[in-house]
């Protein structure tokens, strides 16, 4: 077996589920849907008064690589506001390869993704549906 | 003439090939088969030498033997019809699509179309483009829990307005083969039309249409070992020449004015503008290559395989077959879900283990959303698969069981 | 790079192939052109290893793939925009009917669409199908004596009632190239689309359609080097997003409910079913093939044979060039006819001489109609043509006019 | 040059031009196309009073072939009737190799033509088109 996609890291993110669920009262909420895979992500946020992300929950109807990408976000979204997650989604595009430059974490676990051009859209589709629920 | 695996395979350049360091075990033959050298070889003759022969001389040389040509025969023989009934298109897609555009305009407000659960977009779609038209109504028969079209429900579901019924014959999802006796009889008995979608029967050997009973019935070439780029469209002469044309262009014509123009006679009336002429040819050779095989001996191998890999699957902690659980009446496609694991993530495992399957909704959304399922993992067979492509998938979906849950 | 026709001939096999004891005087490239091997490999390379690669792994592994594909780019670059822009269809004639359908469900009854008289049956017939179904009106712009839509028509034949130009780059019989400046211009005075069929254009080099003004563009894969099966439609994104879908079916849309159906965007909307990735990507290497040749050096070689013809031709004691007699703004497609000889008869003779040719109406009966011509016979050249072949063409002619008259 | 369609003996036929031209007051007249090609051929015919062509002209806008095949059926048409034309079109029909045996002349001169296939309509047309007038 070669060409390993789903790598030990990848796997412990998504079963990590970091910040899945709903919130009881969220500020703002996105979905996103992949029409090309079916994959669909939901986004609950619930905003301080700068626009800060104070509690974040998601739910994930997709693959792996998706889930993973998610308990990723939801790890390190805490305390950020939509430019603060812009500046996280390069560390993703980086970690996939479509920018230049070194991915930091957690989203350099990424990288075997880069491989896999077509499966690049399952990780960035909870920064779209966070982007969505933050605008 | 008896059937053998070997023989078979070696008749096709791929599957002898080494990629990535592995062999191809290609389990994705409902999305495309692989080609036989006769084909490949049929294309390139026409490519490299008859495309001067064929269109040397004059005009009418070129109309008179497209429609008299080889490749009308040999898939009208593969389909036990007279070849002026076989009109090209350019897939099984553009086929359903002429019958929806063509036959569609002949019918009114209120009139129904009876599709079911199972079908594929492809079969979905141009019903509601066209009811978006001309104001038809959609009905739609429902599924049983084993992947079948539940054929009780026909009955009730037929009225006076139904003017077509238009079914998969197999499922590319669920491999069940429609019982199409049954739909003829009750279509019948309401004056309905009677289509079948035979994208996933053709790729398994020769029919007898007439016997059949049915109007109309469609395929793709690339899924029945031809070449991409072309389909077929099969109807009854007087139910073709009752239809009017669907695209206009070159060819179609009887005689052209700005205030007025007459169609050709069927198929020619169909097949606008100059036609896939190197696909078509190729998929003739691929009527001719499966009318060559011996199906009941690649039937036999097609659904031992199918045993060996339910068997396999049953093993496995937490898979769950989508489709019939025997053999009769079902064809060698199987879907499956794994508890736990995403059906792209089981197809991504597969892929790194040289296996290719499908994964996704397989252009069935409507029966994915009746069963609620993300998708299913899909395995589709071919007569030149073997027990070893069964036991690499086997052994890939082990291993996604293992490491992804 | 500079032009040289001895290394052009040389990629092309079939032009050095004896056929009935005879080398192959192929001047019949208008109705379909040679391919050269890049083209067939390209396509032979996807039949024999991508149609699994291509395939395997995940669903929309396929679908991305797709869009993003070399062979969109390559043919996205040879017209000068951007690939997304590009939507793949069975033929030139397809993607005409594509826009008869799509942009024209949304014209109103009284709406009009402006052609002119030397269109072929591809821009004439999907018009009237269209006026069938919907109610609008199809005016005409008259031919002059030397073959050329009569431009100094334009003016008083363009309302504001008409919403689409549509005529033909190069004719197919006359090689007279249409004025685009001056019918943009005016079409856009009173706000109407335009659509060029670039069938006779497109073999002839390089374009950027973005500075030609206009809206849409088609052409068909098997005139320009590239495989049957293949067509190409050309429309600004902004347009396509306008356009409703024509065909139905798997991969043009968003989510499939039996109630609901939203669309995919752009080109994918357009392309239901799978779509000809073969002949898509065979067109795809003709493309490059052609954005690689020093077209200055090919159309100067084009036109010395365009001129090196007419002046045999006009030894010869009733033959009648049937287009412009001089080099301007044409293409090296020559349509003439010989003084008591039917164009058929020609024909024939020709190809007895191993000249192919085509004779008859050239699916342009209103054309012959307006000039009372039985129909002509016509020559049409490509880059690998040489004096060679304008020779045994004028020979075989010369032996027509001596012995069938 | 090889695959002469065109022998002396069809070329002689077509320039014979027998029966060219219009019937001042025919019994009945028909025209038949052929749509592929867009040949086109009308033939009158006056009729004695058992049926039989007393009299008979065509005019062919068509190729050489179809020329010659109406010049060579109206030198003898005449005298016949029905049954009589459909006889004569099996020396026709044999002379282009659809049937078997040996054609009679004056159709004998069309034997060239059974190599090509596509040409065959041509010759027929007349056949058809005075059969339409016929019935
Ligand atoms: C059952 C069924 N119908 C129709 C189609 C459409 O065929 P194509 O995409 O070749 O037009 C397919 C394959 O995708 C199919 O499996
Ligand atoms: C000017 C023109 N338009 C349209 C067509 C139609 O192309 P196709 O038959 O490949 O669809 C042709 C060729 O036949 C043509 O010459």
């Amino acid at each position: 077996m070669s060409d390993q996609l789903y790598q030990e890291r990848i796997v412990a993110l998504a079963k990590a589920k970091v910040g899945t669920g709903k919130l009881a009262a969220p500020t703002k909420s996105a979905r996103r849907d992949n029409p090309l895979c079916g994959d669909r992500v939901t986004i609950d946020v619930r905003l301080d008064g700068q626009g800060k992300i104070a509690e974040i929950a998601h739910q994930v109807r997709g693959c792996l690589l998706c889930q993973a990408s998610a308990s990723a976000l939801a790890s390190v979204a805490v305390g950020r506001d939509a430019a603060g997650i812009a500046a996280l989604r390069h560390d993703a595009e980086r970690a996939v390869g479509r920018e230049e430059g070194e991915a930091a974490e957690p989203f350099a676990a990424f990288t075997p993704v880069s491989a896999h051009k077509s499966r690049q859209e399952c990780v960035l589709l909870p920064f779209e549906t966070l982007k969505d629920a933050l605008s | 003439m008896s059937f053998s695996v070997a023989a078979v395979r070696g008749q096709f350049p791929i599957l002898s090939q080494i990629i990535d360091g592995r062999p191809v075990h290609y389990l994705d033959n409902g999305a495309s088969s692989q080609t036989p050298d006769t084909v490949l070889n049929a294309v390139r003759a026409y490519e490299t030498t008859g495309r001067a022969n064929v269109l040397r001389g004059v005009r009418h040389l070129v109309l008179a033997d497209r429609e008299a040509s080889e490749e009308r025969a040999d898939v009208a023989k593969f389909l036990g019809v007279p070849p002026m009934e076989i009109v090209f298109t350019g897939g099984c897609t553009a086929a359903i699509n002429l019958v929806a555009y063509s036959y569609g305009s002949l019918l009114q407000p209120g009139d129904r179309v009876l599709l079911s659960e199972l079908e594929h977009h492809s079969n979905i779609v141009p019903w509601q483009l066209l009811r978006a038209r001309a104001g038809i109504e959609i009905d739609m028969i429902p599924v049983t829990a084993d992947g079948r079209i539940d054929l009780a429900l026909l009955p009730r579901l037929l009225t006076p307005k139904t003017k077509l019924v238009s079914l998969a014959h197999v499922s590319n999802v669920t491999g069940a083969m429609v019982d199409v006796g049954a739909v003829v009889a009750a279509a019948k008995s309401v004056g309905a039309k009677v289509m079948l979608d035979g994208a996933q029967r053709a790729p398994h050997g020769p029919l007898d249409l007439p016997a059949l009973g049915i109007d109309f019935y469609v395929f793709a070439g690339h899924k029945a070992y031809g070449p991409n780029g072309v389909g077929v469209l099969w109807a009854k002469a007087a139910l073709l020449d009752a239809m009017p044309p669907f695209m206009g262009g070159g060819s179609m014509i009887g005689r052209v004015t700005f205030a007025e123009t007459t169609w050709a006679p069927a198929p020619r009336r169909f097949e606008a503008g100059t036609p896939p002429i190197g696909p078509a040819i190729g998929l003739g050779a691929a009527c001719k290559w499966m009318q060559a095989l011996d199906w009941t001996g690649a039937h036999a191998h097609e659904m031992a395989m199918v045993q060996h890999l339910m068997d396999g699957l049953q093993k496995i902690d937490g898979a769950r077959i989508f489709g019939p659980a025997g053999l009769q009446n079902r064809y060698p496609v199987v879907s499956f879900t794994l508890d736990g694991v995403h059906p792209h993530d089981v197809a991504q495992t597969l892929d790194s283990f040289g296996v290719a399957v499908r994964a996704g909704h397989h252009c069935a959304q409507p029966l994915m959303d009746r069963f609620d399922l993300d998708g299913t993992t899909r395995v589709s067979m071919a007569p030149y698969n073997d027990g070893s492509d069964i036991d690499a998938f086997l052994s890939g979906v082990r291993y996604a069981a293992k490491t992804l849950r």
